[in-house]
């Protein structure tokens, strides 16, 4: 299940659609907005998605991860829009058999997205705004 | 013939622009680092942002992929999804 | 947070504890009642802790992890008694300014704890039962 | 002077021996290695265990460490919580 959303990331709805009877680990990591960013106060985000190619290029990442390892199930729920501090940015849920298998698939999952998805997000400070990885 | 396709722009892009989408007269034929210079070009602040990929219908493209009219054009600053 | 309980362990709770606005990932692992071992057809798990001891290995673990990563909070929580196939026996979350950290910390006290904490489980087979790991 | 000690049982030692608390009599000064001797003595099922591990008020203790009858002692056999 992959998803970009406008609402609040419903982490029970997730997790009840990652178990299975044949599951015995399930790993949920979750990208929060935190109130700095190198000690520079953080007043809100602002995320911005290119929605249709940020799907397919999530999906490819799931794919791979399921080419990788023997995931049961999998969701990647990131949210867009204006998100204040202790909001969900991003849910990723891994579902397998044995432990190792759901942090390491998750893990990469999240470590990917973060360089290949079309997602921007733009930190609003205090005192000005910044589109965070843009400039050199 | 000339043509010109739209380019939908995002982020900082958007930003520098002032624009979401914007249409670039084109000469047939040609590819994704052509565009790219001309959208240079044009908007010289894109020379401040750390990289700029092109979208084509939803995928990343190479340099060398020539462009039609119909193809969804994207401009991709840096991701910060996550 | 740290705790042994028989009643089913309650995710979102656990969640709202672990929520900072310092926090910028949580990592969230939970350990899953599976419905078979090796191709085995579970029916149920009877876990059974020695619960003074158990809760004060659990806190050695996190203490451990404290000093090894950065961690905002964290919460350990173990449940025991009789647990149906997809029940979860235990919980460990972990939330960090960044993911790493959250990574390594979840992953190392989910390890650990299968090392040292006194806490056993039967597994009921639709033909027999066997204490985990009793056995040479 | 002799004395005992009493020591919980958990998983399978509970279900080998029926019990999930024993008395041990021990002498005075009888250290780790020795209530281990001597439960074994008393249940010979024991040696079926791959290992048995003693907590002394809610430590793992070493085999030469010293018993006494104030001490909750345990007989920890290998965990697998989680």
């Amino acid at each position: 299940m992959i998803a970009i959303t406008t609402d609040p990331i419903d982490v029970a709805s997730a997790l009840k659609y990652l178990q299975s009877d044949q599951a015995g680990a399930i790993d949920l990591f979750l990208g929060v907005v935190r109130d700095n960013t190198q000690e520079r106060p953080v007043d809100r985000l602002e995320y911005e998605a290119y929605d249709r190619m940020a799907i397919s290029e999530m999906q490819k990442i799931a794919d791979e991860a399921h080419r990788r390892w023997p995931l049961l199930r999998y969701t990647i729920i990131h949210r867009k829009g204006t998100l204040l501090i202790g909001e969900m940015a991003v849910l990723i849920g891994v579902a397998t058999a044995h432990r190792n298998d759901s942090f390491d698939a998750c893990r990469y999952m999240i470590d990917t997205i973060k360089q290949t998805v079309p997602i921007w997000k733009k930190e609003v400070f205090t005192d000005g705004e910044e589109w965070v990885n843009a400039h050199p | 013939m000339d043509s010109s396709v739209s380019v939908l722009l995002f982020g900082i892009v958007r930003d520098l622009t002032g624009q979401s989408a914007i249409s670039v007269p084109l000469h047939e034929g040609a590819n994704v680092e052509e565009l790219l210079g001309r959208l240079h070009q044009q908007y010289p602040s894109l020379a401040g942002v750390r990289s700029l990929l092109v979208a084509v219908n939803g995928e990343y493209a190479e340099p060398t992929q020539v462009l039609t009219s119909r193809d969804e054009i994207a401009l991709i600053p840096p991701v910060s999804g996550g």
